[in-house]
């Protein structure tokens, strides 16, 4: 039940939101932010019984039947990894409205309408354990995101936004078609329609058709994920959302499709995707080098930190394909921490284009005289990128490499290239920002610095990196196990592991 | 009450905390007794602490703060570890660093930034001090960044200038290349010996990895590769010379005294890994001994005084990497010691020197400034005659140890003493040549020099220059980490031994001809094309500079600005304009035509005719 | 009497039907475009009636008197909107009509 | 000669229950007669209107009741060898009946300001409904005919209906004459099929086919199959559609887009549902090509293109290749262990249908509301920022354009989700992957709709002026909205729906 009152809190929370706007413009974000603020107390409970699923698979469970004709059933369930990442929509939720509060001024109820709704569609995305729930929510989730983008974004937003749809929704058909080939398989297999995860998890498929299978699932997360070379709609994604719109994007649309490759991915496939194991890897390997080359080239400032989160989210990708808890924790790790810092990036990204109303790099410079504060923050979250120990990301990252490091040492040893040009791009951008001499542009002059709300959120996200760099176990103990149950979640997978 | 290890890095990092906070709106008197007096205060806990080990009741103190990440097999602690080694280490942070931190409350006191000044230098402390204090190589990893950070902060501390930027990311990348090997070889000594806790892995390595065995070599390797990073040695030690961006305090803290001697911490700390890689061993010492001389000759060439100072602690950290390749720890870590003392002395006094002259660096615009600048003079003359282990001062001791222990390495033992004894001839020569330089002949500066002093200025270099002359007396309580290890005494002819001295000696009577009472000329030496491009060449810190830009720097960035429109993405635009080709092809045949289209209708029965026929 | 083999009338019915189909694709008058739609469904027609008699049963000339019914409907409304066009465009060559396109 | 009459078979005597049965086709040809006398003694666009609807509403109710039975399992019953009421028939008679209520609601406003006579339309409206259902509820290849021919004959007169009035005329009579010509030649194709078919087995009864060998045979099954394309406007048969859309005034387009194209389909699903039929090789491998050459062109000829009754028209075809793809489905064998995917593509197919019917005719309702017989909102900017100017009207509208791509919450969602399974269990993967790039390439254009629809309109730019909503047009919001409740409900909650196509396929 309670994972039923998260969902309705948000679905019902964006309504009123919207509906609210005809009595007071102000309304909306109240309703919203509440709404939001509402869904961490049931987390909260949950967080403190996460002890629960260490003998069952599931925290907690809620099942009623939906469409009992084609097997399908309404199904939500959170284990710790889940719950993890949950907990992060709502905070991140928390962040993307505190970022909109007075950088939205037109049609305020229809955006916070469509930023609850991409909220609950996440949430359903993290809970659904009935494939076709998870696939509802898939593409539900991307209708709003659509909408912020398209009516509320910058210059180019139509071409942004519908690049963004048509990539997503064009794998998500491939995931459809695996998805319903494995239901099929199911099927023929022990006589009786389903949809049920757990159900699904006993199909063997077996021969080329598996690897096309996770081909489907693979390529769909990837694009979300997303990872070299289905990236390409990310940086005009992120570059023409409005603020709210790229923190949700970074912080945890991405996150779903390495969600999808955990939970999914390796355990319905286990023999093809260890085949598929040293392409992933190079992918993973390619997309944190290469778009860290291509993020140092951009002089668009939210195109470069876009480009950073695909470099960074090649660790989870990286991590995932480690075939060891190591690795899989490194990749949560990363996502929860890659989420709060690319979060505030973009939100300082958009807190400049707010003041300054432009994103090039060239036409900033100097301002940490002007904005101190800001400067320290920005400073704090690029040396968080760039992987400073002590911090959430170096945490993710040095599991992840170290999980790999088992699997393919020169995998490890490459991706390690990454914390160097990491280094290259974040402090670049901290000079062409905030260092140097003074831009003599009149939109300086009457730069402001940040005000009590941002620093409030920024520090809400600055005290969570620091948790994750110090305290890891604090989130890593809630997923471990989670992901031990993955690990053994079918026969076949766990025949693969043991061969590792 | 500080009995524990955990008060150690707390004061500075509750200094720095506090400074952090309250973003710079203290006044500058709090500021000051804040920031140099949590490191005061971590001065105390660190004697207090040390007593035990130096007295000898203990040999070690373990204390474990909490677990810090325990993923299924992978258990690191955040737990600390104090024997004689890490003992010294902190002394000098913490007594060098209070020193410093006194001397830029009077130096910095005009800076608009005063506050940011101090916090960013508490956190360098606290950072610094876990690096030694780690006892696993992940934490010792975070106090290692940690110090990077630090360190990238203050170079670019005056960040309206674009060039300090460049400095300082310059420096930060260059030693996170280092870092990045030593990552990996973490990752190695992890899935090898499934643990990284210093202690037990060490022990392990001698258990499972035998003498010259190749996980052994690769990772000493990788380790040393992080350590010739932040020692900034060949060939990673293109950074330092131009790190002197920062504040001069800095430079005396950061860039002399402590981090930069970092490598030679972590070789020191894992000497059982590098023990059982002879090979690599012989690496560090020759790297030790290149790096030495080539900054030597670089050094005998520049004009800025902060750069002289560079590149001498680069050639001396060269000497400490030579210990270390000839087993002598104990001396390296001795010199370790009395370098900080005396180049830290150095620093200051060249502080107090840039003060007094108005921001003026170039030593030939200076000259006879001994009377203006009495308390200077002594430190630098005292400074110097350490640098150039002139007898009975610290860097006597220290260094003599080294090349006796250089000396007695069978095979090449002799041609690396050499190296040295050359190393030192050519010390003797640089760091005299700018005593004589600023301090006599006549004067070449226009402006009027007023010595810059006071309380918080003069007291630390006073101390300091009691350390550097009588640093040598001190003894490193070593003997019970290196014990394995260490051969006690030397026995030499006495021809090396007085060798040994004389060379400095001549080196400084050399610079003196040259300098002092210019009998010789450098311009008649500079004459002929030789030597003006051999000097070229070294004042140019032998090319490496230029060599990574044309090899490295130059490419990436043109790659990076030439796909700037990531070609990836052109692979979406092509399905794009082919879907749109088709369109428009396909809107031809709506051409609206009845006849067209009852062609079209007859011809498709047609075809679907002849295709069912067919199949 | 001999009756006439029942491939043969099938084969008379699909030449009128192509025929026809030529009229329809050749002509520009659309009067003769009817004409010729008459033909085609004439030899429809046609063929029901060869293959009643094949099966002996009445349905074909049921289908047959269907589809002439439906060819006069067909030619009824056709010649309605002939007039229309003749009205409007003062000529009954079809390609005038061509302003829908694209 | 005399012994071969004599074997001609006796047609069985009709009797007051079949006629009962055939109640929904009497009902309507009532309220035709009714409407002509009506009309006879004097005109009033709204009385006619009254009348027409009465007897669809009347038909929908009989059918309604007719499937209420037969789901509580009364079985299917031939009347004569002509008709056939089985549970198929009377849910798509039921759903025509409907339907074509709320066309004569939408045509009442749309020529409310006709100055002309506007009461034939109603009557032509209805002739064409009882066209449709005759074809839906057809056995015998007569009825097929005779039903094909009503719907298309009263079809010519709706496109041609404001001949006399301004600004369309032009239009309306090339469209008309257009689909005149076409169809035309396509009934002929179809009817020497027909004639080809029955020289080869010897009976009109296309229920009970028994396949022949003979090459006739297969030569009049592709005619057949030809003919009807052309009124599913399938590839390569599709050029007319747009033209005709484009022309006609838009309750006939809904109508030929919706009623007209379920009927055929519905005929189209009978004969290829048996599975001696289904299961030819060539014919299927035909049908598949044109299948997927109707999803890539149509959706293809919809990128670009800025007229809203063109493009929907361009959608259309796509759409009806989606439904061949589950039509092809239905003779695949059935999953092994006899579940309940058996008759899944059949069901399927059907789902398809019925959602695709609801969706184009909310659109084309969407778009008749802000229209009217002067002026017409065809092209797709007339619809920029209507979500600011009129949200709920836009809202219907979002759904219906999301619904006809197929995004979740709504039924196309459902649908195109039962597409994607049947195929997939018949193991299609061609097709499959001609529905995967034809649905991403449809995004792209219906995105650009509802990118118009979220743009504010901008001070300088003079928007398309809605048509405000006045007496005679207050029904079609009714309709939009009920519509529109449908479909998301059915997005959500299919279970009821599905039950219901259940029962009904055989």
């Amino acid at each position: 039940m309670t994972l039923l009152w998260i969902l309705l809190l948000l679905f019902f929370g964006g309504v009123f939101a919207w509906l609210s706007e005809m009595l007071d413009s102000r309304l909306p974000r109240w309703i919203a932010l509440l709404s939001v603020v509402a869904t961490l107390i049931p987390l909260m409970q949950l967080y403190g019984s996460f002890e629960a699923q260490r003998d069952s698979l599931w925290i907690i469970e809620f099942s009623r039947s939906w469409i009992p004709s084609l097997g399908i059933n309404f199904l939500l369930a959170v284990d710790g990894l889940s719950l993890l990442l949950v907990g992060l929509t709502s905070f991140l939720g928390i962040i993307a409205i505190g970022a909109a509060w007075v950088e939205i001024r037109d049609r305020v109820g229809f955006f916070y309408f469509n930023l609850l709704w991409t909220l609950a569609g996440v949430v359903g995305v993290f809970t659904a354990i009935d494939l076709f729930l998870f696939f509802f929510f898939w593409e539900v989730m991307l209708i709003p995101m659509y909408f912020i983008i398209a009516i509320w974004g910058h210059e180019n937003k139509r071409y942004a936004a519908t690049k963004f749809f048509l990539f997503t929704q064009f794998t998500g058909m491939l995931l459809l078609v695996s998805l319903l080939c494995l239901v099929y398989f199911f099927t023929i297999q022990h006589g009786y329609l389903s949809f049920a995860y757990e159900d699904l998890l006993r199909v063997e498929v077996g021969g080329k058709l598996e690897m096309w299978l996770m081909l489907g699932f693979f390529i769909a997360f990837a694009t979300k994920l997303p990872s070299v070379p289905f990236h390409s709609w990310l940086p005009d994604a992120h570059s023409q959302a409005p603020t709210a719109g790229s923190v949700l994007l970074a912080g945890v649309l991405l996150k779903t499709g390495a969600y999808g490759l955990i939970r999914f991915t390796l355990p319905f496939f286990p023999e093809s995707s260890m085949k598929f194991t040293p392409v992933a890897l190079t992918l993973s390997v390619i997309s944190i080098l290469y778009c860290a080359k291509v993020a140092l080239g951009q002089s668009d400032i939210k195109r470069l930190i876009a480009y950073t989160s695909v470099s960074h989210m090649g660790f989870v990708l990286l991590g995932i394909y480690a075939w060891n808890l190591i690795g899989l924790q490194g990749a949560v790790m990363t996502m929860l921490a890659h989420g709060l810092s690319a979060a505030a990036l973009f939100s300082l990204a958009g807190g400049l284009q707010g003041r300054l109303h432009t994103r090039e790099l060239g036409r900033m410079g100097g301002l940490w005289a002007l904005a101190p504060r800001m400067a320290v923050v920005a400073l704090f979250f690029s040396v968080a990128a760039l992987g400073m120990p002590g911090l959430g990301n170096f945490v993710g990252e040095f599991l992840s490499l170290l999980g790999v490091f088992s699997v393919s040492i020169w995998a490890a040893a490459l991706a390690a290239l990454g914390m160097i040009v990491a280094s290259v791009y974040s402090l670049w951008v901290m000079q062409a920002v905030f260092q140097g001499a003074r831009n003599t542009e009149e939109a300086q002059a009457s730069l402001s610095d940040l005000d009590a709300r941002e620093l409030s959120l920024y520090g809400l996200m600055m005290v969570g990196l620091v948790l994750m760099g110090l305290f890891p176990n604090v989130f890593l103990d809630v997923s471990a196990i989670a992901l031990e149950h993955l690990s053994s979640a079918s026969d076949a997978f766990v025949a693969v592991r043991e061969r590792l | 009450m500080f009995e524990s290890l955990g008060w150690l890095p707390t004061f500075p990092l509750l200094g720095f905390l506090i400074l952090f906070l309250s973003g710079g709106g203290l006044p500058k008197r709090l500021i000051a007794v804040i920031g140099a007096g949590s490191i005061g205060l971590a001065f105390v806990a660190a004697i207090v602490v040390a007593l035990p080990i130096i007295s000898g009741d203990a040999e070690v103190i373990v204390h474990e703060v909490y677990t810090w990440m325990a993923v299924g097999s992978f258990n690191s602690a955040f737990g600390m570890y104090l024997d004689g080694l890490s003992v010294v280490m902190i002394l000098v942070i913490t007594g060098v660093g209070f020193l410093i931190h006194l001397y830029s409350t009077g130096f910095m006191i005009d800076d608009p930034s005063y506050s940011r000044f101090f916090a960013i230098m508490n956190l360098f402390v606290a950072a610094m001090l876990v690096l030694v204090l780690a006892d696993n190589l992940l934490l010792l990893y975070l106090g290692w960044e940690g110090v990077g950070l630090c360190s990238y902060l203050l170079i670019g501390f005056w960040y309206q200038d674009p060039a300090n930027g460049y400095a300082a990311r310059k420096a930060f990348v260059t030693t996170r290349v280092g870092d990045t090997s030593m990552a990996i070889g973490l990752f190695l000594i992890f899935t090898q010996l499934g643990s990284l806790d210093i202690q037990e892995s060490m022990a392990l390595a001698q258990g499972e990895w035998g003498l010259d065995s190749g996980y052994a070599v690769a990772a000493a390797l990788l380790l040393l590769g992080g350590a010739v990073g932040k020692s900034a040695q060949l060939p990673l030690q293109t950074w330092l010379p131009d790190a002197m961006a920062g504040p001069t305090p800095i430079s005396a803290l950061i860039h002399a005294a402590t981090m930069v001697t970092a490598g030679v911490y972590l070789i020191a700390r894992t000497h059982a890994l590098f023990e059982l890689a002879p090979d690599v061993q012989l690496l560090v010492a020759l790297i030790g001994l290149a790096t030495l001389l080539i900054a030597g000759f670089t050094a005998m060439t520049q004009h800025d005084i902060k750069r002289i100072l560079a590149y001498s602690t680069i050639s001396q950290i060269g000497y400490m990497f030579l210990g270390l390749g000839v087993g002598a720890w104990s001396a390296s870590v001795f010199h370790l010691m009395t370098h900080a003392f005396f180049k830290a002395l150095l620093f200051l006094a060249a502080g107090t020197v840039i003060l007094s002259l108005h921001h003026e660096h170039d030593i030939f615009k200076m000259g006879g400034k001994w009377r203006q600048l009495p308390v200077a003079f002594a430190s630098f003359l005292i400074g110097s005659l350490a640098l150039a282990a002139f007898p009975y001062t610290s860097g006597y001791f220290s260094k003599d140890e080294i090349l006796l222990a250089a000396l007695e390495l069978e095979h090449a033992g002799f041609w690396l003493w050499l190296g040295g004894v050359v190393g030192a001839f050519f010390t003797g020569i640089y760091s005299f040549r700018l005593v004589f330089v600023v301090f006599f002949g006549e004067s070449a500066g226009h402006h009027e020099a007023r010595e810059v002093t006071g309380f918080s200025m003069a007291a630390p270099l006073l101390v300091l220059m009691v350390l550097a002359l009588a640093g040598g007396l001190i003894h490193v309580p070593t003997e019970s980490v290196f014990a394995a290890s260490e051969h006690g005494e030397h026995h030499v002819s006495a021809l090396m031994h007085s060798i040994m001295i004389a060379v400095p000696l001549l080196g400084i009577a050399l610079s003196y001809l040259f300098y002092g009472s210019r009998t010789l000329s450098v311009e008649r030496l500079m004459s002929n094309t030789i030597a003006q491009g051999l000097h070229k060449f070294w004042f140019a810190g032998w090319g490496f500079d230029g060599l990574y830009r044309r090899l490295l720097i130059t490419p990436y960035v043109w790659l990076a600005a030439v796909n700037k429109r990531d070609v990836v993405d052109t692979a979406a635009g092509l399905l794009v304009t082919l879907s749109e080709a088709g369109n428009s092809l396909l809107t031809r045949s709506q051409s609206g035509s009845l006849r067209w289209y009852i062609l079209s209708v007859v011809g498709g029965t047609v075809l679907l005719i002849t295709l069912g026929g067919v199949l | 009497m001999e009756s006439i083999p029942f491939e043969h009338g099938l084969m008379l019915a699909a030449t009128l039907f192509c025929l026809g189909l030529i009229g329809v694709m050749t002509r520009r008058n659309i009067v003769f475009v009817l004409m010729s739609l008459e033909i085609m469904l004439n030899a429809s027609g046609l063929a029901f009636i060869v293959s009643g008699s094949r099966w002996g049963g009445a349905d074909g000339q049921v289908m047959f008197l269907m589809i002439l019914t439906l060819a006069a409907a067909e030619v009824a409304v056709g010649l309605g909107l002939i007039i229309q066009l003749y009205k409007r465009f003062k000529t009954i060559d079809i390609d005038v009509l061509s302003a829908l396109k694209g | 000669m005399e012994k071969e009459f004599a074997a001609m078979p006796i047609l069985p005597s009709v009797d007051f229950d079949d006629l009962l049965l055939l109640l929904p086709h009497e009902l309507i040809g009532l309220a035709i007669v009714v409407g002509m006398l009506s009309v006879a003694i004097g005109r009033n666009h709204f009385v006619s209107t009254v009348i027409s609807t009465a007897g669809m509403f009347a038909a929908g109710v009989a059918a309604a009741m007719q499937l209420y039975e037969l789901a509580m399992g009364a079985s299917t019953t031939m009347v004569t060898t002509l008709f056939v009421i089985d549970a198929l028939s009377a849910l798509f008679i039921t759903l025509l009946a409907f339907s074509a209520i709320g066309v004569a609601i939408m045509s009442f406003a749309y020529f409310h300001k006709l100055d002309d006579a506007r009461d034939e339309f109603q009557l032509l409206l209805s002739l064409a409904t009882l066209g449709a259902i005759t074809l839906v509820s057809s056995a015998h290849f007569i009825t097929v005919v005779i039903g094909l021919e009503m719907l298309s004959m009263a079809l010519y007169g709706m496109i041609a209906y404001p001949i006399h009035s301004g600004a369309w005329a032009a239009n309306s009579l090339e469209s008309a004459i257009k689909y005149l010509a076409l169809s035309a030649v396509a009934s002929a194709t179809m009817l020497f099929g027909m004639a080809l078919i029955y020289a080869a087995t010897g009976t009109l009864v296309f229920l009970e086919i028994a396949v022949a060998t003979a090459p006739l045979f297969y030569i009049g099954l592709l005619m057949l199959f030809a003919g009807a394309a052309f009124k599913l406007s399938l590839v390569p048969f599709h050029l007319w559609t747009p033209d005709v859309y484009q022309g006609g005034p838009l309750p006939a387009v809904a109508f030929l887009a919706t009623l007209g194209k379920v009927a055929v389909a519905v005929f189209v699903i009978r004969l290829f549902s048996q599975p001696q039929i289904g299961q030819i090789m060539a014919v299927s491998t035909v049908v598949a090509l044109v299948a997927v050459a109707s999803i890539l062109v149509g959706n293809l000829l919809a990128l670009r293109q800025t007229n809203l009754k063109r493009l929907l028209a361009y959608s259309s075809i796509a759409h009806m290749g989606y439904l061949l793809i589950a039509v092809l489905s239905i003779s695949a064998p059935a999953l092994s262990g006899g579940t309940v995917t058996s008759s899944l593509a059949l069901e399927s197919a059907l789902f398809y249908l019925l959602v695709y019917s609801l969706l184009s005719l909310g659109a084309f309702g969407c778009a008749i509301l802000v229209s009217s017989s002067e002026t017409e909102a065809a092209g797709v900017e007339d619809y920029r920022g209507l979500f600011w100017r009129s949200p709920w009207l836009a809202s219907a509208l979002l759904v219906m354009v999301l619904g006809l791509a197929g995004i979740p919450l709504t039924a196309g969602f459902i649908a195109k989700f039962q597409v994607f399974f049947a195929a997939v269990s018949d193991s299609q993967w061609g097709l499959l992957g001609a529905l995967v790039i034809g649905s991403a390439v449809g995004l792209f254009y219906y995105l650009r709709v509802v990118y118009q629809m979220l743009m504010p309109v901008s001070e300088t730019e003079k928007p398309f002026a809605l048509r405000e909503i006045g007496l005679e047009s207050l029904g079609v919001p009714v309709v939009i909205a009920v519509l529109t409740l449908v479909v998301l409900w059915v997005g959500i909650y299919p279970e009821p729906l599905f039950a219901l196509i259940t029962a009904a396929s055989f």
